[in-house]
Formats: structure tokens, sequence, C-alpha cells
């Protein structure tokens, strides 16, 4: 049933350190071209003319929306885990109370 | 043709209920041969059966209540048997129960080696005798005097096994049971009898217009004490001492006979001595308070129960108090849900009491920490513990659904929004007192010392001891699907201009 | 013979039909596993679009089948998820996990077809029971994280709190039907629910239990993680969809919804974060999704309500894939805990792709079945000129980018780690076939949304590719990938812990059992004490009657005759006195 | 033939006491052992048949009058039947007939076998003093039938097997002579005031001296006297020894029909002779007799609990049982009335059976007398295990106990049904309550017996000696069965009491059932 499947060597790409740092900045640039093809939009086409909110038109809105959020999540995160983090065994029953 | 060969409704009362009886002399006829007494008992508990779901049943869905007056006991006070819904519902559950109850007592007593099977037989077809009598009795003296036997008759059954607990249990069961009857029951009938010069079963009541507020809370409070066989705290202590007796009795107890005699009768009298009118101005509150304690803290103690007949005990405290609470509400549909919960918690609890038995007489095990994995032994009698348990709690596809779907619509028809939290709150319990047995037993993992959970090759228990509660399992879903025709049956006890008040056809 | 089957609720094959697995075993086992539900299907394809059967039953009108278009996009995903997760689950051979998932699955259907709030009591409580026998079993692939102890526990906790869900549900029929009320299952509140009548309150509150309501939804995080690997498959589709259903049903426009299913976009996210096990990363993304969906039915417009039963439609697809990967790790690893994982691709490339479709698609990635339902939420809430709630919905975007879209892939497949996986086993075929499936469809929803829509038979036009929406989408996802990446680099990502990640649930499984334990303990020093006492009480009375009238004792020794001479004297002298007194 | 026919049924009233009076000293003369019995037999078989008779035609006929020797009063001795008596001497000539069945084979162990023929003269003596207190139409024959009946009763007490039964006799000869005085005293303060001794004329005249300060102390006299005799609490000194000590069949006899005919020397002195009028009304005695009693019923049964000698257990419950009778009296209702009459035959039959089933054991086991073991013969602990060996016996005894705790289809519930509704009919809810807890004590007396019966080990193998003869436990279960089957008919004994009660009550007749 098992074992047929090929090694995800293709997938190593992903994570060697060699390539990381190549990866990110890829991401990097693409967020930059993001940014630029937002400002594409607004100069040649309509598109910022329907959205909801004047916010929405400001340029990068939605990429800075999302960092920020990502950041502020992840510090949350960290503060939370200094609030309700317990060992691991927290709920575990006695031994003795165990049924046998 | 039921007139041809002389059957009338009326003559089948007494024959019906005199069969039991007839049935015990047979059984002590027999004592030598097993399997003829055995033949006996069954062949008595069908024809029983035959009769009241063949001939009464349908005379009195057609609206006949048909009545028998035997002797005078006092002067103008007459031994009569009556057939009406209430009652014939309880007499179908006595008598069908009591043929499942046989052939799994059978199975018990034979596997177990027990002495005395005899006497024991005899004295259960005595119970049946007892609540045959209860069910279809026509005024309150009939009723007392039926419900004294059942206590008596029960006794022998109780305590068995002879030993020193069982000396003790049965003690406390017949001291608690006829010094409330005698002591509370029986004043309140005379009282009754002295104020209104009746003591019949009509219905919308006798009491109406001879009692005030405060005596009909007097009164109710002495029927609900005095008939400590609905348990209501704190008369309940008699059930969990009882559960020394033979598995087979505590079924019996439980399901068929003792507590449903019980509460059958607070129900009767409910509907037929004080009536909804006279207990909807607020005479029931205390009692409505003290059953729904009941019902709450019975819960609560049985799930610390580790000895699982213990916890089946707490369990049918608090299931009697639902049906304590439902009669009290003196809302229609709380009374239909009532009757319904009688027959529903019969055969509910009668199945978990059958596995209990099994699990005690194959596996010799009663505690519940001693029954994880045994579920894989034993997967049919875990199954229909589960389905069971589904049924008291009150999950559908089960019959208990639509009783509590009754109780809880007739409490807030009562203008009573507290007693249906407190029935929901009940079930959720329940779960807690029920489940574990089915989800330890199916999935636990056994102790390493526990050879008999661990051998693979030990399998259920003889079907003499399976099949039954397999059956009364499948009673349960079956009722899921005919609660629908009880309710409506049960509707016509209370009439026709009220009937249509909780919505039946 | 056609009326017959047409008057049979959908699901009710499955239903009963799982019951019968009982009876099965091996092959025949497998193949009723999966033939079941394409028969259950095939029968609901087979009914009329508009259909609905009526019964009366002691006095209640009840209709036990109603088809109608909103019932029709729960009854197809029910049924996809129910053949997909019993492919996944073919390896297993557990009789009682198949049979409970089965008849869970169909009751779950049979459930959404209920036309009456009796009708939809009975198979609320259905799923309940059934489906706690996936978190009881035992699954020997899972052992690390399924202490047997704490599954039963979990499993007993997660059964009270969908019966109480029932209960509630019942006690809210009880008093609507005490009333003489209608019992129809359809618009039973709307705008503001405090002042709707208490019966459809008490209703509102068991659906919301089962929705997962803030403070009512711990049961979800702690039951889910502690299923078997697959049945968390079964589990992920049915209970909490059934109640989103069961709201847009019954409660569409109810402004209440609004505000909870935002805080129940919002506050998973936080604990995602923190959270070790994987399987309960997920259950707090699934709680997170939810809010989204009941947003959608509290504001109630036509594109908000079908937005939520698209969503709930794709959530259905690519929950159950996460689970089903995250199901393929448990299965081959023994442990869903992500301090223990990492570096799985390799070894799991199928299952670490199909994840990361999976991932994609809760995250809501352009083509992906998220984006193309997901957005119809945030712009419903946009017309409707809920800033703060868009705004805050845009917030929880990106959160479950954070927790589903990174978290899950990055700490199973991709993190550093030292650990060798080239000897654990790989899923068996039916596993990964399920999941490609699964990742396939969620992949085409999103390419085709069209198909889709027309598919549910929605009633609007929705076009979710504008340039601008994707350019937006792909900057908020983009832009927070990118935090995580930099985050991860600075150093400033928490690293995974083993922890107990306390949540809400720690009232219930710590201070109010201390608390009653603590009642209890005083209480039963009372009552000994209380019962010594009487005890004592007893046995003095006992000893002071016994000391009058005992054997021998005052009352009944031997009389002299001195003695009762002296009675009789007494009394002569007493009645004369009495009887002077009175002349 | 039918002249003497005619002859008999004329004199019917006469001969139920004349013949036991003629049968005792032929009983000395002819001095055999078997030969007394059936002469004691056949008189009391005869004498039973009269009163059922008797009671027949006074149903039919009404009240009747008998001159003894044709002379009527206030010269003559008058014999006046009416509903009450021939009650209660239906009831005591049924004891006495049935008991004397058992008679022989219990004598023939307990008592030594020459004084046989003296026990049936005693016997005999006493019947014809009870059977003529209870026919006895003035208050110095009442007076002179009590002290016969009480000096033959000092006689078969004495003859008890222990050495205690002697000074239990003696106990009760002192004490009864005290209370004969009083009722003597009484009757003479009577006969002072009013000029008559006959109970019809007494009747009549004792109104018209209206609270006469003799009458009220006659009337003293006669309720302590007739208390003492009944054994009511404070007065019941005698009792307890008494019923321990006498020959076992002695024992079922006395209980059964001594304490009765003394209750219905209270009730007819206080309702028929003083009148409700002066002994109520005026002077209440019923408060005074009400608390007696409930403190006897009480204290009957809470001492009868914790006594380990079943028959002196008995005796307690008979306390208790004299209690609901007086009970039943002092409530002064027409079914209170009913009660107390209707359980004076229905204790009657219960507690004779309880002690001849305590006969049988006694016979299997011998008496302490004979010194088979230290302990009592009815102790107990000798009851151990004998459900098994002796069915019968053990199962009379729980039939019998059923009806003294009342459960229903029993005498004991028909007697308590009316004692309570007569509680409730005087308003008094608070004397039913106490009926009823004292029936909730029988339980647990009765049930500490049954326990032993049924469950207990016998102490030893070798006492398994087997069950009574039938000679003795067919008079048991007579009774038995008859205490289930007058539970079950009750319109006799009903109905006979309820018309008694109306004799004593007139002003209520009409009331009630």
């Amino acid at each position: 049933m098992t074992g047929r499947e090929p090694d995800g060597d293709g997938l190593r790409l992903l994570v060697e350190p060699a390539t990381t740092t190549r990866w990110v900045r890829v991401l990097y640039a693409v967020c930059v071209l993001l940014v630029v093809a937002g400002e594409g939009l607004r100069f040649f086409s309509h598109a910022f003319d329907h959205v909801h909110y004047g916010f929405e038109a400001w340029p990068g809105f939605y990429g800075a929306f999302g960092f920020v959020v990502f950041v502020f999540i992840v510090y949350c995160g960290r503060w939370l885990r200094g609030v309700v983090s317990r060992p691991e065994s927290y709920y575990r029953v006695d031994e003795p109370e165990r049924s046998k | 043709m039921n007139d041809a060969i002389g059957l009338t409704p009326e003559s089948v009362l007494l024959v019906a209920v005199l069969l039991p009886l007839a049935t015990a002399v047979a059984v002590v006829a027999f004592g030598r041969w097993p399997n003829l007494r055995e033949g006996a008992t069954l062949s008595g508990g069908a024809v029983t059966l035959a009769l009241v779901a063949g001939i009464l049943l349908p005379a009195v869905r057609g609206g006949g209540r048909p009545r028998i007056d035997l002797f005078e006991i006092l002067p103008g006070l007459q031994v009569s048997l009556h057939g009406e819904p209430l009652g014939l519902i309880f007499a179908l559950v006595a008598s069908s129960l009591w043929i499942v109850t046989s052939l799994f007592a059978v199975g018990y007593l034979r596997g177990h080696h027990s002495p005395n099977q005899t006497r024991f037989f005899t004295f259960f077809a005595l119970a049946i005798f007892g609540a045959l009598g209860v069910a279809l009795s026509a005024n309150l003296l009939t009723l007392f005097l039926f419900y004294e036997l059942i206590t008596l008759c029960t006794f022998p059954l109780v305590t068995h096994d002879g030993t020193e607990r069982a000396k003790k249990a049965g003690r406390l069961y017949l001291g608690l049971l006829m010094s409330t009857s005698v002591g509370l029951m029986l004043p309140a009938v005379i009282w009754i009898w002295n104020t209104t010069g009746t003591l019949e079963f009509r219905p919308g009541g006798i009491l109406q217009g001879h009692v005030a507020g405060g005596s009909a809370a007097v009164l109710l409070a002495l029927f609900a004490f005095g008939t400590a066989k609905a348990a209501l705290m704190p008369v309940h202590r008699w059930l969990p001492a009882a559960m020394v007796a033979p598995t087979p009795v505590s079924a019996l107890l439980h399901a068929v006979a003792v507590v449903k005699a019980g509460v059958f009768t607070l129900t009767k009298v409910v509907v037929y001595v004080f009536g909804l009118d006279l207990l909807s101005t607020g005479a029931a509150r205390p009692i409505q308070w003290i059953a729904a304690f009941t019902l709450l803290a019975a819960s609560v103690v049985a799930l610390y129960q580790d000895n699982l007949k213990r916890r089946l005990a707490y369990s049918t405290i608090s299931q009697l108090a639902y049906i304590v609470l439902g009669a009290t509400l003196a809302a229609p549909k709380a009374l239909v849900g009532a009757g319904l919960h009688i027959v529903m918690h019969a055969f509910g609890k009668i199945t978990l009491f059958f596995c209990a038995g099994a699990i005690y007489v194959h596996a010799h095990k009663t505690n519940l920490r001693q029954m994880h994995g045994l579920g894989r032994r034993m997967p049919v009698t875990f199954m229909a513990f589960f389905l069971g348990s589904l049924s008291v709690i009150g999950v559908p596809p089960l019959g208990g659904s639509w009783s509590k779907l009754w109780l809880g619509s007739g409490a807030a028809q009562g203008d009573e929004p507290w007693a249906v939290a407190v029935y929901m709150l009940a079930s959720l319990l329940a779960i807690g007192y029920l489940m574990p047995v089915v989800a330890r037993g199916f999935f636990g993992e056994p102790s390493p010392d526990d050879a008999f959970c661990r051998d693979q090759d030990i399998n259920e228990a003889s079907p003499l001891l399976s099949l039954p509660p397999a059956f009364t399992a499948l009673c349960c879903l079956a009722l899921f699907v005919f609660a629908g025709e009880l309710a409506d049956f049960l509707g016509g006890m209370l009439g026709a201009p009220t009937s249509t008040a909780i919505g039946a056809p | 013979m056609t009326t017959w089957l047409q008057s049979l609720p959908p699901g009710v094959i499955m239903a009963v039909g799982g019951l019968l697995l009982l009876a099965l075993r091996g092959r025949a086992l497998q193949f009723g596993l999966v033939v079941l539900p394409v028969v259950s299907y095939g029968h609901l394809l087979a009914l009329p679009a508009e259909h609905v059967v009526q019964l009366t039953i002691m006095g209640l009108d009840l209709v036990p089948v109603r088809i109608d278009r909103l019932a029709m996009v729960w009854g197809h995903v029910f049924h996809w998820a129910a053949i997909l997760s019993a492919v996944y689950a073919l390896h297993v051979q557990d009789r009682v996990q198949h049979a409970a998932a089965i008849a869970y699955a169909g009751s779950a259907v049979a459930a959404v077809f209920a036309g009456d709030l009796v009708t939809l009591f009975v198979h609320w409580e259905l799923t309940a029971v059934t489906s706690v026998f996936l978190i009881w079993s035992r699954d020997d692939r899972a052992r690390k994280d399924r202490d047997p102890e704490e599954c039963y526990r979990a499993g007993l906790r997660y059964l009270i709190i969908q019966v109480a869900s029932g209960v509630v549900l019942l006690a809210g029929i009880c008093l609507r039907w005490a009333d003489g009320g209608g019992l129809e299952f359809e618009g039973l509140a709307t705008g503001d629910i405090t002042s709707a009548p208490l019966w459809a309150q008490l209703v509102f509150l068991a659906f919301g239990i089962k929705a997962a309501f803030p403070f009512l939804h711990n049961w979800l995080q702690d039951a889910y993680p502690r299923g078997t690997h697959t049945g968390t498959v079964f589990l992920s589709a049915f209970t909490t969809k059934m109640a989103i259903y069961a709201l847009a049903r019954g409660f569409a426009g109810t402004d209440l919804l609004v505000p909870l299913g935002v805080a129940m976009t919002l506050f998973p996210i936080f604990f995602a974060v923190i959270e070790n096990d994987l399987r309960k990363v997920l259950a707090y993304s699934l709680n997170n999704q939810l809010g989204f969906m009941c947003v959608g039915i509290g504001i109630g417009t036509e594109l908000a309500l079908q937005g939520a039963a698209g969503h709930a439609f794709a959530h259905i697809l690519y929950k159950a894939l996460l689970f089903q990967s995250m199901g393929a790790v448990l299965w081959s690893v023994g442990t869903c805990k992500a301090t223990e994982l990492g570096g799985l691709f390799k070894r799991l490339p199928v299952t670490a792709l199909c994840c990361m479709v999976a991932a994609a698609s809760i995250s809501a990635f352009p083509l992906t079945s998220g984006f193309v339902t997901k957005s119809m939420t945030l712009s419903a809430a946009a017309e409707g000129h809920m800033t703060l709630v868009w705004l805050l919905l845009l917030f929880a975007s990106a959160g479950v980018l954070e927790h589903s879209g990174i978290k899950i892939p990055y700490f199973a497949f991709l993190a550093p780690t030292k650990k060798d996986w080239s000897a654990i086993e790989r899923p068996p075929w039916n596993m990964r076939a399920a999941m490609v499936t699964t990742a396939v469809l969620c992949l085409g929803i999103g390419v085709f949304p069209g198909v889709l829509y027309r598919f549910l038979d929605f009633q609007i036009e929705y076009e979710p590719y504008t340039a601008l929406h994707v350019v937006g989408q792909l900057q908020l996802l983009l832009f927070a990938t990118a935090a995580f990446v930099w985050l991860v680099r600075i150093g400033a990502y928490p690293h995974e812990k083993r922890a107990t990640i306390l949540d809400f649930d720690w009232i219930y499984r710590r201070a109010l059992p201390a608390g009653w334990d603590r009642v209890v303990r005083r209480s039963s020093v009372f009552w000994t004490r209380g019962g010594r006492l009487a005890e004592n009480a007893r046995q003095d009375g006992l000893v002071w009657i016994q000391r009058w009238v005992g054997d021998g004792a005052a009352l009944t020794q031997t009389r002299t005759i001195r003695g009762i001479a002296l009675w009789v004297l007494a009394a002569l002298a007493v009645g004369l006195a009495w009887v002077f007194w009175l002349h | 033939m039918s002249h003497l026919i005619s002859i008999v049924t004329e004199n019917l009233p006469m001969l139920q006491v004349v013949l036991p009076m003629l049968a005792a000293p032929l009983c000395v003369v002819v001095h055999h052992r078997r030969a007394t019995w059936w002469v004691a037999l056949v008189v009391t078989w005869a004498s039973f048949a009269n009163s059922v008779a008797l009671a027949r035609k006074v149903y039919l006929e009404g009240p009747l009058s008998y001159f003894v020797g044709g002379w009527e009063p206030p010269w003559g001795i008058e014999l006046r039947i009416d509903e009450l008596n021939a009650f209660v001497l239906c009831l005591v000539s049924a004891i006495c007939a049935v008991v004397l069945i058992a008679a022989p084979r219990s004598f023939d162990q307990e008592v030594e076998s020459d004084r046989h023929h003296l026990a049936y003269a005693a016997f005999l003596l006493c019947m014809t003093g009870l059977m003529g207190i209870a026919s006895a139409g003035d208050a110095f024959n009442v007076f002179v039938f009590l002290e016969i009946s009480s000096l033959s009763s000092y006689g078969l007490i004495a003859l008890g097997p222990s050495r205690r039964a002697l000074s239990s006799a003696l106990r009760y000869l002192i004490v009864g002579t005290l209370g004969g005085t009083f009722i003597l005293l009484g009757v003479g303060l009577l006969y002072m005031s009013t000029g008559t001794l006959n109970l019809v004329d007494l009747q009549q005249r004792i109104p018209a001296s209206d609270g006469h300060r003799t009458i009220v102390v006659a009337m003293v006299c006669v309720v302590v006297g007739a208390c003492i005799k009944l054994a009511l609490v404070p007065l019941h000194g005698w009792l307890p020894d008494a019923y321990t000590f006498a020959p076992s069949v002695v024992t079922a006899f006395l209980a059964a029909t001594a304490t009765k005919v003394a209750f219905y020397v209270l009730a007819r002195f206080l309702f028929s002779v003083f009148g409700v009028a002066s002994s109520i009304d005026r002077f209440h005695v019923d408060w005074v007799l009400l608390p007696l009693a409930l403190v006897a019923m009480v204290y009957g049964a809470a001492a009868a609990i914790f006594e380990r000698d079943v028959k002196r257990m008995l005796a307690y419950s008979s306390l208790s049982q004299i209690g609901y009778m007086v009970v039943g009296l002092a409530l002064v209702t027409k079914s209170g009335l009913t009660g107390g009459i209707v359980h004076l035959v229905n204790h009657g039959l219960m507690k004779c059976g309880l002690f001849l089933a305590i006969a049988c054991v006694v016979l299997r086991f011998g008496s302490p007398h004979l010194g088979v073991q230290r302990l009592g013969s009815t102790h107990l602990d000798r009851l151990r295990g004998l459900g098994r060996s002796m069915p019968w016996t053990s199962a009379a005894f729980v039939l019998g106990g059923l009806s003294m705790i009342g459960v229903p289809a029993t005498v004991g519930f028909v007697s308590k049904w009316y004692l309570v509704l007569g509680a409730f009919e005087a308003g008094k809810w608070w004397v039913a309550a106490l009926i009823l807890f004292s029936s909730a004590l029988a339980i647990a007396y009765v049930w500490k017996v049954v326990e032993v019966l049924y469950f207990a080990d016998p102490p030893r193998r070798e006492d398994e000696v087997g069950e009574a003869p039938w000679w003795v436990l067919g008079p048991t279960w007579v009774l038995v069965g008859a205490s289930l089957v007058f539970g079950v008919w009750t319109a006799p004994t009903v109905r006979m009491a309820s018309a008694a009660a109306e004799v004593l009550l007139p002003a209520l007749a009409g009331a009630g059932p």
C-alpha cells in the first residue's frame, strides 16, 4: 500500500538553508510587485472607483494591514502564552484516580 | 366471539388479576419439576398478557371502562376492579415484562445455582398478582390492599439470599414501605373516606369541593410519602438497600412491580382522586420541589457509585422523581408524560438490570471499575445496555425521549419553567452516570490481572441471559415508534375536554 | 415503491445502514462503508428538488422531509464529505468506528432535511450519540496523542455538551408546544434575539452550543484533537456545519450573530498561535471559520446568506483535507504535536502538497475554494456598511493565514528538524486518494467558481475574480507571509512548546470540579459528623427507651404487689380528685 | 321431642351459663384425664352453639330478658342479652371451644398429669364466670361472675409449669381481688343511692339523681376496678407475668377472653349504666381514658419490641391492643366505638391464634419447667430457623402477626380502619397518628420474630424435631384463618359491632357508616 510514493526531494528547495534566503528574497520582491501592481490598477483601470471604503484605496493598504496584523497576532500570542500556558500534564488525572 | 365464551371485559378483569395467583399455586405444585414449574410461570404470563392486550386493551381503547365489584370488604366499600387507560398501561407493562423477567430469572438462578427457586417463582408470581391488582383497582381501598400485598410478597424476594446483608436490607425494605403506607397512606385514605364518603377513582377527581388547598397539600404529601415505593427522598432509602437481592428481583423491583406501583399510585391518585383543578392551585408545590430535589440529588449520588446496581438504583430514584414531578405538575401533558415514562422507564431500566445481571452471572463482576473492556467480550449485553441507557437518558430514537418531551412540555404547560430546566439537567446527569459504563465497557483497557476481559476466547453470556436484555432494548427502540399510540391512549384518562388540551387527536 | 422511497428522509439510509455495519467485517465492511454514502447520495439526487413529507403523531405536525435550495447545499456537501471520509477511512478495521461514523453522517444529513423542530431534535441528538464513538474508539496508530483515559474523559465531556445542546433544543420545543405553537423549523427569529420569545432563545442557544459560540466552544477544541485519525475527519465535517445550517434556517438576520461571529473569528487566532497539538490548532481554526459563517447569517442579506452557505460548502472540504493530512501524519508518525514534527515533506510529499492546497484554500489564496466563497461575507459586511465588522474580518483573514495557512504546513512538513523520517510508513493508498480528490475539489472550486454557484443554485451573481480583489488579497496574504518570515528570521516567532493551553474549559475542567470537590468534602465532613451525631442520637434514644421499656427495665420489670397496689390507689385517688374537681 | 327443643330454646340464655357451671364439678368427680376433657369439650361446644343461636335470635328479634327460675327482678336474677352481650358471648364461647381442642396435648406437657381434671374444671368455671358477666342483667351478678372467673383464672395460671407461675398467680389474685372489691364497692354505692341493682333500672334512675356524690364515687370505683381487670396502663402490672407463666393454652384462652369481658364491663357501665350524659359530657371520663389508652398503645408496642421472650412480647402487645380498644371507646364516636368493639373480637381471634402458635413451639421444645434447656422455651433464640422445621406454625405466626400490624385483608386492618375513622370523626387527627404510629411499632415486633423464624440458623441440629401435632396446630389455624376470613368478609363482625355500638350510643345511631 505504501512505499511507492517518491521521496519529496524536489521540495527540498523550500527549506535548504542556501535556497531559503533566495526564496525569501523572491517573496519580498513579489510583495513589492504587488504594491506596484496595486498602484498600476489605480492608474490603468477604474478598480478603485468601486471600493467600499476610502482607506482600501490607500497605496499598499492590504499589504500593510496584513503585515501589521500578523506581527500583532504573533506578539499577542507570545503574551498569551505567558498567561495561559501550563505544563502538558496539567489536566492529567492523578494516577490513583485513574481506573485500573 | 369473546362474549360467546364468557370473556366479557368485566370478567377478564378478574381473570387477569387472578391468573398470576393461579400461576403461583401452579408453581408451588410443580415445585419438584423445574422445567414444568417454569413452564407454568411462562404460560401464566403469556395468557395474562394475551388477556390484557387482547381483550381489555381494545375494550378500553374503544372508550369502554369495564368494571367489576367483587365483594364488600367494609360496609359500603367494595373490592372492585376497573379498566382505564393508565391502569391498563401499567398492567400491560407488568404482564409483558413478567414473561421476559421470568425467562431471565431462569437463566440467572440456574446459572447461579441459587437455592429456593420454587419459593422465588412463587413470590414472583404473587408480586405480579399484586401489581395487576394495583393496576386495575377501581378504588383506593382495593389499591391499598394490593399495594400492601406487593410489599409483603416481594419481601422474601429481597431477602432471597438470606445473608446478613439481605436480612438488613429486608428489614429496611419492609419497615420503610409498610410503616409509610400504614402510617401515611392509610390515614389519607380514611381521611378521604371520612370527608367525601367515597373512595372511587373518578375522572376529574373526588376531592374537588371537599377539601381546601391546605388540606389538599397535606393529603398529597401523605400520599407522596405514603407511597414509599415511589422513593421520594427521604423515603427512598429502601431502594439502594434492596440491591442485595438477586438481579431479576432488582429488575422486578425497578421496572415491573414495586417502584412502578408507587408512581402509578401517585399518578392515579392525582388524576382520579385529586383532579387537576384542585392541584393546579399550588397545593402540589411542596411535593414538586421535593420531587425536583430528589431528581437531581439522586442523579448526583448515582455519579459516585462504583457498584453498578447501586448506580442503577439511584438512577431509578431519579427517574421515579421524573414521574412524581410530572404527576404533581398536574398539567394534562405532564400527566400523559408521567404515564408514558412509566412505560419507557420500565423497559429502559429493566434492560439495564438484565445487563447488570448478565454481567454478574457471566463475568462475576459487580463494580464499574472491573468492567473495563468487558464490552468487547459481551458485545450484545453492552449494546443492549447502551440502548437502554439512551432510553433512560431520553435520547432519540428511543422511547425515553418522548416521555421527556411530554413531561417537559407539561411542565411548561403548568407554567413551571424551572421544572423544564430540572428535567433537562437531569438527563445530562444521566449521561454522566450511565455512559461511563458503555464507554469503559467497550473502550476501557482491562487491568493486567483481569483474565476474564483479556481472554479473547470468552464470549457472550448464555442466550437466556443475553437475549432478554437485547429484546427489551429493541422494545425501547420500538416504543419510540409506538409512543404516539400510547400517548393517545393515555390521553383518554383525562376525559374528553382535557385530551384536546394536550393536543391529542 | 416510489412513494416509500420518497418519504424516506435523506440520510436515513446511512443512519440505519450504519448500524448494519456492526454485523460486517473484512471486505464486506469496507464495501458497506463506501457504498452506503454513495447509495444515500443517489437517493437524495433522485428526490425532487422541492419536496415535503408530512406526518402527524401525538398531535404534533411533523415534517420529516423538507427539501429545498438551502438544504440541498448541505445535502450535497455532507454526502461528498461522507464519501471522501469513508474512502479515507477504508484501511481501518474497526466496525464500531465505521458504524458510528456512517450513522453520524446519516443523521447529520437527515437533520438538514428536517422540516420541524422535533425531527431536527431527533437527528440532532443522534449525531451526538453516534459521533462520540469516534472519540472513544481505540486507535493504535495514534497512541502517543491519544491517552485512553483522556479520550474517555474528553468523549464524555463532548457527549454531555452535545446532548446538552439537544436538551436545550428540547426545552425550547417543550415551551413552544405547551403554548400550542407550531413546531416548523423555519425563520424562528430575526433581528433582536433578546426580544424573541424564550423558546426561540433556547433554540438559538441550542444551535449556538453546536456552532461553538464563544464560551460554548470548548467541546470542539477538547474533543476533535482526541478523535481517531480518521474519526476527526468525520467530526470536522458535520456537527458544526449542521449547526450553521440550523442557524441559517432559523435565525437568518439575527443581529446578535454578527458580534458573536466576529468574536468567533478573532479569539481562536491567538490560541492557535501557541497551541502545540496541530489538530487542536485546526480545531481553533475551525472555530474561526464558523465565525465567518455566523457573521454572514447575522447580516442576513441574500449575498451574506449565500456567502455563508458557500463558505460552509468550501470549508467542509478544505477543513476535511486539513484534518486528513494531519490524520495521515498521525497515522505515519503517531503524533501531531508540532514539537515532534518537522521536515516531513520529504517522506510524505503527497500529504504535504495536499496540506498546502488546503492551507491555501483556507487562507483564501486566489484560485482556491476559500477565495471564491469567503469574500462574499466580507462583501456583504461592506455592503451593509459595517466598517468595524469588515475590518475585524479582514484582521481574522490574516489570522487564518497565520494558524492554518502557515503554521500547519510549516511545523508539520517544513520546519527544520533533526529527526529522520525515512523509517516511517507512508499513508495507505486510500488515504492518499481521498486527500488528492479533496485537494482537486478545492482547487476546482477555486478555478471554476461559477460551476459551484450554479450547482448550488445560487440566486445572485457574484464575481470573485476582480483584479482589485485578487491583488488586495494577495497583498494581504503575502505581506503577512513576509511578516512571518521576517519574524522567524529575527527569532521573534515563538518556538513551539509542549504545553497545555488553558481556555474557557478550565472553568468546567478545573475550577468547577475543584469547587464541587470542596463542597463535597466539606459537606461530607458535615454529613459524616451529622450522621455520627444522628447515629449517636439514635443509639442514645434506643438506650434511653430501652432503659424504660427494655427487657426487665424500669417500666417492664415484674412488679411487686405493693407497687401495683400503689398504682391502683393512685388511680383511685386521681379518679376521685378528677370527678370531684369537675363536680 | 319438640317440647324438649322448646325448653332448650327458651332457656338458651340460662343454659350457656349453667352448663359449664354444672360441668365443672362433674370434671372433678370424673377425675379422668381424657374423660374430663370430653366433658369440657362437649359443654363448650354446646355453649358455643348456644351463643350463636342466641345471637341470631337477638339480631332477629331484639334484646331479650330471661328471668332465672322465673323470678322477675328486682328479686330474681335477670339475664339480659342485647347486641353487645351476644357479640361478647359468641367470642368467649368460640374461643373456649377452639382452645379446648388444643388443650390436652398442651396440658400433657405443661400440667402435671394428676391435675388435668382440675384444670378443666377451672377452665369451665372461668368460662362460666365470663359468660355470666356478659349475660348478667344486674350489677351484683356481674360482680359475682367476675369473682368466679377471676378465682378460677388464678387457679389456671397457678397450674403453669414454672415456679414463677405461682407468684404470678398470687400477684394476680391480690390485684384482681382489689379490682373486684372496687367493683363491689361501686355496685354497693349504686344500690345505696338508687335502690336497684338491675342494669336497666340503674340506667333509668341515675340521670334522676343527677351527679349525686355517691354515684360519682361509684363510677370511679367501677371504672378503676374494670381497668384493673382490663389491664389498662398503668394498672397492668399483673398481666405480663400472668400471661408469661400460665400454661400456654390458658394464656391463649385468657388473653382472648378475660380482658375483653372486662372491656365489656367498662363499656356497659360507662355508656349504658351511667350514660353518656353523665360519664362523658359531665365528668369527661374520656379525657382520662384517652391519654391512658394512647400511652398503653405506644408503651405496650415499645416494650414488645425490646422483649426477648415471645410469650411476654405478645403479652405486651396485648397491652397495646387493649389500648386500641379503649381508644375506640374514649373517642365516643360511632365509628370509634365500632372499632373498639370489633377489635375486641378481632384481637381475641388473632391474639389467641398467636398464643396457640407459641403453644405449638412450646410443645416442640418442652417446657422450661422440665429443664430441656436453660433458655426459656419461648425465648426468641429458641425460635431460630423454625420456619424450616415447623413451617405451618411459623406461617400461622406470620399471618397472625400481619393481622396485628393491620395489613389489609386481615381483621387488624378492619379494626384500625374504624378506629382511625373514629378519630377523624372526632376531629382528633393526632389520635389517628398515634394509632398508626403504634401499628408501625407492631411491624417492628412482629418482624423481629419473623426474621428469627426464617432467617436465623437453628442453634442445634438435634432440635430439628418437626411440626407440632395437628391437635394444636388445627385450632391455631382455625383462629388465624378466622382472622383472615373476617378481614375480608367483614359483614358479620362489623355489623354486629356497629349494632353493639348503637346500643351503647343510642344518640349517635344512624350517624356514621
